[in-house]
């Protein structure tokens, strides 16, 4: 019970901190409906309902960069990584209670995003929003996990998206699958395996990255 | 020489030339610590005259 | 409570500390004194269990939720206010009474009236108090302190050696400073590092 | 455990190497058949299908010794694995350059997306160029080869969820027309494969080693150089 507390605790203070410092959202929000805009002026007509998916996703992986660049900024600014690998709670903890704040970022995002993308290009079917829904699994999971690591490198958020756009690719493909193809049901199953599978490798090894 | 062995032999000079720059930068190396070894043995030296 | 032999800690191609031997028993008062980038921070950080030595050996007994740490960074978020702070890690260290005694410190430390504060809005001094009440927050046994007095006004200091004076005896510390002198009264042991 | 000991080895296993790399060019150039509708080109194969076998093998020991190194936190791990992938991602390169090669005499083009195994290779090259740039922005220590050696573990759970990831995808990018992975391969074109792939496992073996060797002799002549300052 005192994992899920201790989850609980720290995911808490990030939709604080988010609710106080409130520069995060924003910013996301305006760079995906800007994105979208853009990709209206990029898209050549009758470009068919293959690109516009693959368009969302594009915006919808780089919105969650711009989100995860930021994840671990309260910690560096004010130290406190060290006080936290210091208090006794699991460090996975500190993983999942992170990772579930960014979920709830990405997730108010696209109840926006989703519903503009659908009056800018095409409607989304279900099978698309569970793609989208499983893929912000996969994405807070891993992402969550390489923006610590990018913390503790001197470049900051410049490596960030080397390290993520390599592992994203799967849930690209999952995603624009799942709006696209006319049986669904594989992609979906692929990305909800590339999501187990992932939670159990950054749950295991978290620990490592922010200990020495 | 046919298309087909102009690609064969581009293929097989293209692992050829990878390995050779492989043991280029592994000789590099290899001068560098020589180097390395001959300053240090200079200051043992130095070290052992002095006491 | 703590025992190091033969200590090492390198980072890569710079060697921080070498061969440092340690004993804290259960009630110490061990000063560590040395110039700027004598590794004092590492050894601490050794001693706290936030870094794995590279060589020799190193006994911490109690494990890290007995722990207070007060390192160079106040290791507090800035956006959050004091009380926001203390409640945060209040509830990671499970402190029983945990308003109670946030009360008690913030109010020990003369921080009470910003407890509403953020952080952001602190001077370094009230930001090193602060981090001071965290150090204390769950009473730990062991207490690592890096350089407790560095920003603290007169009457901050003043508070941080009352607080050390009662605890003294039977918690102990582990207290890297400058200034010796001022702690003289409650050291039990000194270990001066050199500039390795 | 003195590193001279093991190393004596490696001139044997050089030779050995040697050996195997001249017996299979000798077999794929001269006693190998050609295959009937590919042509002689069809003979890149043999180098090229063992070089990408062994570039996985590569990242394979890679994330071995960073599991070792995240257990055992011994920094000899975390030098074998950083030379296991950097191995790996030489050969990878090889890969990707025989495989456009390839692609360029069978099918006109230098690179095509519907051959699953060249595009699973650009994927895993992006990947471990990304953990060179970590490992070169992280201060050198214990903290750099915690980062790697995570990094390099899930570089090895991406190689099987890419690999379905790009069967799956291209089914709607465009499907595939003609990619013959496994040609079917007569009785000597298979013992070629055979004494090939034996041939190029030995020699990245031997170039790991000398490779380590190199780097432990750094780290050898750096504690030296303290002892004398």
């Amino acid at each position: 019970m005192n994992y899920i507390e201790d989850v609980a605790t720290l995911a808490r203070k990030d939709l604080r901190l988010e609710l106080r410092a409130r520069d995060t959202l924003p910013a996301m929000l305006l760079f995906v409906l800007s994105t979208f805009v853009v990709f209206h002026f990029a898209l050549p007509q009758g470009s068919g309902e293959a690109a516009a998916q693959g368009l969302l996703w594009v915006a919808l992986v780089f919105t969650a960069l711009l989100g995860l660049a930021r994840s671990w900024a309260p910690e560096r600014e004010g130290g406190v990584f060290d006080g936290l690998v210091l208090a006794p709670c699991d460090r996975s903890a500190i993983w999942l209670g992170k990772a579930a704040a960014v979920l709830v970022f990405l997730v108010a995002i696209e109840v926006v995003a989703l519903p503009a993308f659908a009056l800018f290009f095409e409607p989304l079917d279900g099978a698309a929003v569970a793609g989208v829904a499983l893929a912000n699994l996969g994405i807070c999971a891993v992402g969550t996990l390489l923006a610590a690591m990018a913390a503790a490198s001197r470049t900051r958020e410049l490596i960030l998206p080397l390290l993520f756009l390599p592992l994203a690719i799967p849930l690209v493909v999952g995603g624009v699958g799942s709006a696209i193809s006319p049986e669904p049901g594989r992609y979906l199953l692929f990305l909800a395996l590339y999501d187990a599978v992932f939670a159990i490798i950054c749950w295991a090894s978290f620990e490592y990255v922010v200990t020495e | 020489m046919s298309s087909g062995e102009k690609y064969l032999a581009a293929a097989y000079g293209v692992i050829f030339v990878v390995l050779l720059l492989w043991v280029v930068i592994i000789a590099a190396k290899l001068t560098r610590l020589e180097r390395e070894v001959g300053e240090l043995a200079e200051r043992a030296r130095e070290r052992r005259d002095g006491d | 409570m703590i025992r190091a032999r033969g200590l090492e800690k390198r980072y890569g191609r710079k060697r921080v500390l070498r061969g440092v031997d340690l004993d804290l028993a259960p009630g110490g008062f061990l000063v560590v004194t040395g110039p700027n980038g004598s590794g004092k921070t590492t050894l601490l950080r050794l001693c706290a269990g936030l870094a794995l030595p590279s060589g020799g050996a190193l006994e911490i007994v109690p494990d890290r939720a007995r722990v207070g740490f007060l390192g160079h960074e106040g290791l507090l978020y800035r956006d959050l206010t004091a009380l926001e702070n203390l409640d945060l890690f209040g509830r990671l260290y499970r402190v029983p009474e945990r308003r109670e005694r946030i009360g008690m410190l913030l109010g020990r430390f003369g921080l009470w009236d910003a407890r509403n504060e953020r952080v952001a809005a602190f001077s370094r001094g009230m930001a090193q108090r602060l981090a001071l009440c965290r150090a204390f927050l769950h009473d730990p046994d062991l207490l690592v302190l890096d350089e407790p007095f560095t920003a603290l006004d007169g009457e901050g200091a003043a508070l941080l050696d009352r607080e050390l004076a009662s605890l003294a005896g039977d918690r102990t510390f582990l207290v890297a400073t400058h200034d010796p002198h001022r702690l003289a009264p409650l050291t039990s042991g000194r270990l001066a590092l050199g500039a390795s | 455990m003195s590193t001279s000991s093991r190393n004596s080895r490696v001139p044997a296993l050089a030779a050995l190497a040697a050996a195997l790399v001249g017996l299979s060019l000798a077999l794929v150039f001269f006693v190998a058949p050609e295959d009937a509708d590919q042509g002689i080109s069809q003979k890149i194969f043999y180098f090229h299908v063992p070089i990408a076998l062994t570039a996985y093998a590569c990242f394979g020991w890679g994330a071995l010794k960073a599991l070792l190194y995240l257990w055992r936190k011994d920094e000899r791990y975390d030098l074998e694995s950083y030379v296991g992938i950097h191995l790996g991602t030489v050969f990878g390169t090889l890969t990707l350059l025989t495989g456009s090669i390839w692609a360029k005499a069978s099918w006109g083009v230098w690179w095509t997306w519907s051959s699953n195994q060249l595009v699973l290779f650009l994927v895993l090259f992006l990947f471990y160029c990304a953990y060179f740039m970590l490992r070169f922005s992280v201060e050198e220590g214990p903290r750099r080869a915690s980062l790697s050696a995570v990094y390099a573990l899930f570089g090895v759970v991406l190689v099987p969820v890419s690999f379905f990831a790009i069967r799956l995808a291209s089914d709607f990018i465009h499907p595939t027309v003609f990619n013959r992975e496994g040609p079917q391969m007569s009785g000597t074109m298979f013992a070629t494969f055979c004494v090939a792939w034996g041939a190029i496992t030995v020699l990245a073996y031997v170039l790991y080693r000398v490779e380590l060797a190199g780097k432990l002799l750094d780290q050898h002549l750096r504690e030296l150089r303290e002892a004398l300052a």
